[in-house]
């Protein structure tokens, strides 16, 4: 397949740019932000995401979907990454849709066509501690009656308080297990976590919660597989939507070069930062490189997918870390102020680079595959 | 003067009569600063006395000259006084920056009436300054500025902008530079002082991307300054702005410096360790590690600039190369601190993070290679001052 | 023309015939390779059979014409001659500036007569070819060079010195960028050919850091040399020699590139394993990690870079990119592999180390980001052409 | 103590730099190296070393030494630094003198006087591996008669192919311990190596090597202090060594840049170019201080010497790599003939930094000190 998008894949990010610049522009975050808006996210949106067919990109058309794969996952989330919208579709439209896809009974179905309408939003509890560790998974679930007990504490759950439905990873005598789960269940409890990019999330904690046996996702014990082939797919995504926000924060960066005087001349003129620019463009190219190799690996269901998509992820970590660190440097002083957007790209990507594991993480995965 | 051991007996004996126990231990917050001023707020009724009481030794400056309110003290009498004060840990008595910036200014380029009139006010925290040099055009070309003094006889009148003046909305005074020559870039620009209560002065808060700040827009429109508040020549208020720019950027280049626990521990509490008692996650233990060895090379080079400083040996420009990498190694920091903290870390409104106080720390410090000179100037310095390469 | 797997018959059944098992297998040395030329030598007399049978063919040059010599395939067929050739291991026919420079530069400036007489004994590997571009005087700034050819009417009188003429000592013929006029930098360059055995014409081989070179220096001392050997028009040889340089870019850009055993595995081979049975180097390993990970990215930008030139999308700064970014990598790699080999990679003489093989590679790979155009020049083609930065 | 020179020190300096100037800049090393010969240093120049007090340094007066500390040999070892003569100063002046000086008997200091005298020769043997590793000591030592027998192999002893004598590590029942050993010795077999640098070393094998008793230094099982302490010592002072040679690479580039022209300009007025040149000389600043660091706290007795050692040694090791990486990428072309200096600064570097344990190799020690 030549790394390259196909003309299809190219209307579809046309499409999306066009969308999101009229529907959800960077001041639709700002406007979530500085209202203290209680979702935090626009539901309108995410119905409109649901008619464009956006919200349904990997689920099949029987769900109402329209079967697409992973590099077309990943041209809406760089898309995303540009205009910075808080939206579901990474948590339920890539993550949640994966695993029901994937592993889902037709009851649990259902609720892939909620997604792809933007009518529901449903939320993957994975991590546990400060850093993402899915091979360490302590949440428990015991045999109780006829279905589980769920234990546990969950944290960054992408829009965990408003989830209309949870997936909960949690371990069982036979193995890592995922449950479908009802948010309103007693004994969870769910606290909206604010974080530093105003997007969503959740600590979700679970104590005692009895869910029928039909909450369970697949067999018993079968949840690993499952898990990781949405996480492979949600790192490579979240390496599209790093992309997204490292192009557009090197974007203005380059307007701003071009504009800005100093010294009698424009700043763009220094070599100094030409050179780095030059070093950053070269950099954001093999990112993207990188992520379209792992999104097509996917699509292609190659056994190496999953490494790949540990490469896009800490490759754009990094790049993208890289980019709005000389965004806002090469900005100035007005990079330091809320009213210039080049700061919201810088808290963006922070949360994007943690959420499914840094890029330490992720260099650490590549080095054990290889048995370094 | 009296011997060392019985100075440092006086002043134990006096820190323990006057130094009340609610302003000793660590500064946790903002809260816990004096800044004094007309309009001065103090956490308790023991900060305010503790000021007056520091104040009224000169204490709060203590090597300057005691005939402008200075505590008179020789260089080993205020290092004997600073080793008492942490001693019992005594919480600074007064933060000003008439203190940091104004005063050096004066001592260097001020008549003396003007050292009598305002250096006094300034150690007893009466009068607190704010500084007025930034404009929305100039930021590194900060001789490009363009706020506008015209001279109406015995007086100017001025008028334009600036930005990033820290407590512009708390100050009392401000110290500012102006153009009194819109014809010479350099040798066209005048220091003056006046009241942030003159009419024409108002002044707006920043937000930054780490949430609110001290910064302030401030506005002068036809706001009157007399022709006594010029502080050293007309025309040359750039040797002065340089002189203090110089004292500043050796400020920030420490910042951050020696502060905390080590990285490397809040990395493993935050993440755990491996079977062989490592931080688990071997690639930021890596980076880690590396900071550590950039971090105690600098400590070092840091002490090893003020010994040169002390002995004369010090090239001005080692300023400039002080400030680049001190505040770079800070961005680095924070940077590894985030991934240190992980998910915790990204928090921006619990209390359980404390308002996101680590996520607001680290977007603060990107602000430390733009302010004060940006990295790329102090680079251009010592380029130019200290490698003496062509057309620097 | 027949189909493609016809066609892949007929190569398999031809290659069975005509390539000897003397030059199948892994390339070990420079002594394995072919270059040909006047004063050819070859390893076996294999070799000599080798490079023949496939010239006569014309695939030591598949897609040129069949009439100046060259295979006169298509893409398709030359990628099906590419994959049979390493099915069975065969090492390259020829290696050869004619192919790789200038014969694209023939074919895309030359005359009709020119490319009769040149193409066919590069094709052949009868004449051997050097490349006199960069001088003492010029590096970066290839244009500012002065070898100079002073018109005579029907000949020009070649006056001047090249540097970095590679195996100068070796070739027949030379194409070389000369001064035809020294009022206008770029449009006072031309581009001509002559035979190294033109009186006046000598060569001094260059010692480098990691010992001996392909390089020379190359001194004319009044070469006459013909016009009908000017390629492309007169002081326009800067556009041939712009179109060259963009080909040797993306060439060197991939050097190193997918070669040899992983980085790390020779790091756990010299250095060990701790008992979780990784590296017993966790610095070194966390380095090496970053680096695949880089070369990882690097590999499939490449990847798509050629995609995209399939596709009618590339920039053509984009050689710039992945020159600029692939030489730097590759010089990473060597420096992980010094540090992997340790002491034993630190010895430069000794049988053990094969006359320090790794240590010359890696002095070697210094020039990655020097030869073709510096990494500073990269970096400005990219500023300028990618970006639109102003000034650039 | 003042993070500076003293005036003797800075006299000491003045008076190494001044006679290697004379007797051995550069073209000392090249003529060395270009004429093949036999030993690969000069014993004249050793013996002026001796006759200026060079040699003695470390080694007190009664055996004919000057009785300095670490910071004066860190001032030689710079300054050796710059010009790169071959010599045995960091083998035996260094690291031999400071074993003897610290747990030699009367009889072995016999070798101190020699030392001192610039007359002999005294080599360390400590690195097996491919990787310094002074923790994982292989060969051994049995009892063996009234002495000992010695087995295995060691490598990178600096000068130990024309060594007048040989201290040996090796491991005992006790613990390890030093063997002052005759290099003619029956079942030793040393092999020079000639290295990148033109510098000197050797691979020593010991195959039932039989020593008397009183070959043993200090005593039995107790050498791993007398050996720590000389490898603190010795790092810190290759870390001098590695400023001196980055120091010096630098300063030569800098001529370049103030010389060279392209473009019309001078190169060092290229912005790009300045900037990396301040960045590299303030790094350079920062591996001087932590290097006098490291050997004032040597020379006060300090308990984390061994560790500001370390950290001089790892920083000092970064910094050298970059001045020479960035002076020979400066040079351009003519940066990579042999004609010109800078590549043999290059080459000096790597084998400095591999002295001692590398960049690595110290970093990790930070990291093990501060139980990371």
């Amino acid at each position: 397949m030549a790394l390259i998008l196909t003309d299809e894949q190219v209307m579809l990010k046309d499409a999306v740019d066009g969308f999101l610049g009229e529907h959800a522009p960077i001041k639709h975050l700002r406007q979530l932000r500085d209202s203290h808006d209680a979702d935090g996210l626009s539901r309108t949106l995410w119905q409109q995401f649901g008619e464009m067919g956006f919200a349904g990109v990997l689920i099949d058309e029987e769900h109402g979907g329209s079967g697409l794969g992973a590099v077309e996952a990943g041209v809406i989330a760089e898309s995303l990454g540009r205009t910075l919208p808080p939206s579901p579709f990474f948590g339920s439209a890539v993550l949640s849709a994966s695993i029901l896809q994937n592993a889902g009974s037709d009851a649990q179905k259902f609720w892939l066509s909620k997604i792809a309408a933007g009518e529901a939003i449903v939320s993957l509890a994975v991590d546990e501690g400060a850093k993402h560790a899915p091979h360490r998974i302590e949440t428990r679930a015991e045999r109780s009656g006829n279905g589980f007990k769920l234990n546990g504490a969950k944290a960054l759950v992408l829009d965990g308080h408003v989830a209309d439905a949870l997936i909960v990873a949690a371990q069982t005598d036979e193995g890592l297990s995922l449950f479908l789960v009802d948010p309103k269940t007693d004994g969870i409890n769910i606290e909206r976590t604010v974080m530093v990019d105003a997007h969503n999330a959740a600590r979700i904690t679970l104590k005692d919660v009895e869910v029928d046996a039909d909450a369970l996702i697949g067999e018993v014990g079968s949840g690993q597989p499952v898990l990781d082939r949405a996480l492979s797919l949600g790192r490579a995504c979240a390496a599209a939507g790093l992309n997204g926000a490292g192009d557009q924060a090197f974007a203005i960066t380059l307007d701003y070069l071009k504009t800005r005087q100093q010294f009698g001349k424009l700043i763009g003129e220094f070599q100094a930062l030409q050179h780095r620019a030059a070093h950053l463009y070269t950099e954001l190219e093999l990112a993207k490189a990188a992520t379209l190799g792992a999104l097509q690996a996917i699509d292609e269901g190659k056994e190496t997918a999953g490494l790949s998509a540990s490469v896009a992820k800490a490759k754009a970590g990094r790049v993208a870390e890289l980019a709005v660190q000389e965004g806002v440097q090469m900005h100035g002083g007005v990079g330091m102020t809320d009213e210039f957007d080049i700061g919201l790209y810088m808290k963006r990507v922070r949360v994007l680079n943690e959420t499914l594991g840094d890029s330490h993480f992720h260099a650490e995965q590549l080095a054990r595959a290889r048995n370094y | 003067m009296s011997d060392p051991e019985t100075f440092r007996l006086e002043v134990r004996n006096w820190l323990e009569a006057n130094c009340p126990p609610e302003v000793r231990g660590l500064v946790e917050s903002e809260n816990d600063l004096i800044w004094g001023g007309r309009n001065a707020t103090f956490k308790t009724p023991a900060h305010k006395a503790w000021m007056d009481a520091m104040g009224a030794k000169g204490w709060t400056a203590p090597e300057w000259p005691a005939e402008y309110g200075g505590g008179g003290l020789t260089r080993e009498q205020a290092k004997i006084l600073q080793s008492e004060l942490l001693r019992i840990k005594a919480q600074p008595a007064l933060s000003s920056f008439g203190i940091w910036m104004l005063g050096p200014a004066l001592l260097a380029f001020g008549t003396e009436e003007q050292k009598k009139k305002y250096l006094p006010p300034i150690v007893r925290g009466e009068i607190r300054w704010c500084q007025g040099y930034s404009e929305p055009g100039s930021g590194s070309d900060l001789a490009s500025l363009q706020t506008r003094a015209e001279d109406m006889g015995d007086h100017w009148i001025v008028n334009g902008q600036k930005i990033w003046t820290s407590y512009a909305d708390k100050a009392d005074w401000i110290f500012c530079l102006v153009r009194t020559d819109p014809s010479n870039k350099h040798r066209g620009i005048s220091f003056v002082l006046f009241d942030m209560e003159t009419p024409g002065v108002s002044t707006r808060p920043i937000t930054l991307i780490s949430g609110k700040s001290p910064f302030c827009e401030t506005f002068f429109d036809n706001v009157r300054v007399e022709k006594e508040n010029l502080v050293g020549e007309l025309n040359r208020g750039w040797d002065v702005a340089k002189y203090l720019l110089a004292h500043e950027r050796t400020m920030i280049g420490a910042m951050g410096e020696g502060m905390g626990r080590p990285l490397g521990e809040i990395a493993r509490d935050s993440i755990g360790t491996d079977d062989q008692g490592r931080i688990d996650d071997p690639m930021l233990r890596a980076r880690i590690t590396e900071w550590d060895m950039d971090a105690a090379a600098f400590k070092l080079a840091m002490d090893s600039a003020v010994d040169r400083m002390k002995a004369g040996q010090a090239h001005p420009a080692l300023a400039s190369m002080l400030k680049y990498y001190g505040s770079e190694l800070n961005k680095r920091k924070y940077e590894l601190l985030m991934a240190a903290g992980g998910i915790d870390a990204l928090e921006w409104e619990s209390e359980r993070s404390h308002e996101g106080d680590t996520a607001r720390s680290w977007l603060r410090t990107k602000a430390n290679s733009i302010e004060g000179g940006t990295t790329e100037v102090q680079l251009n310095i010592i380029a130019k001052h200290l490698l003496n390469l062509p057309g620097a």
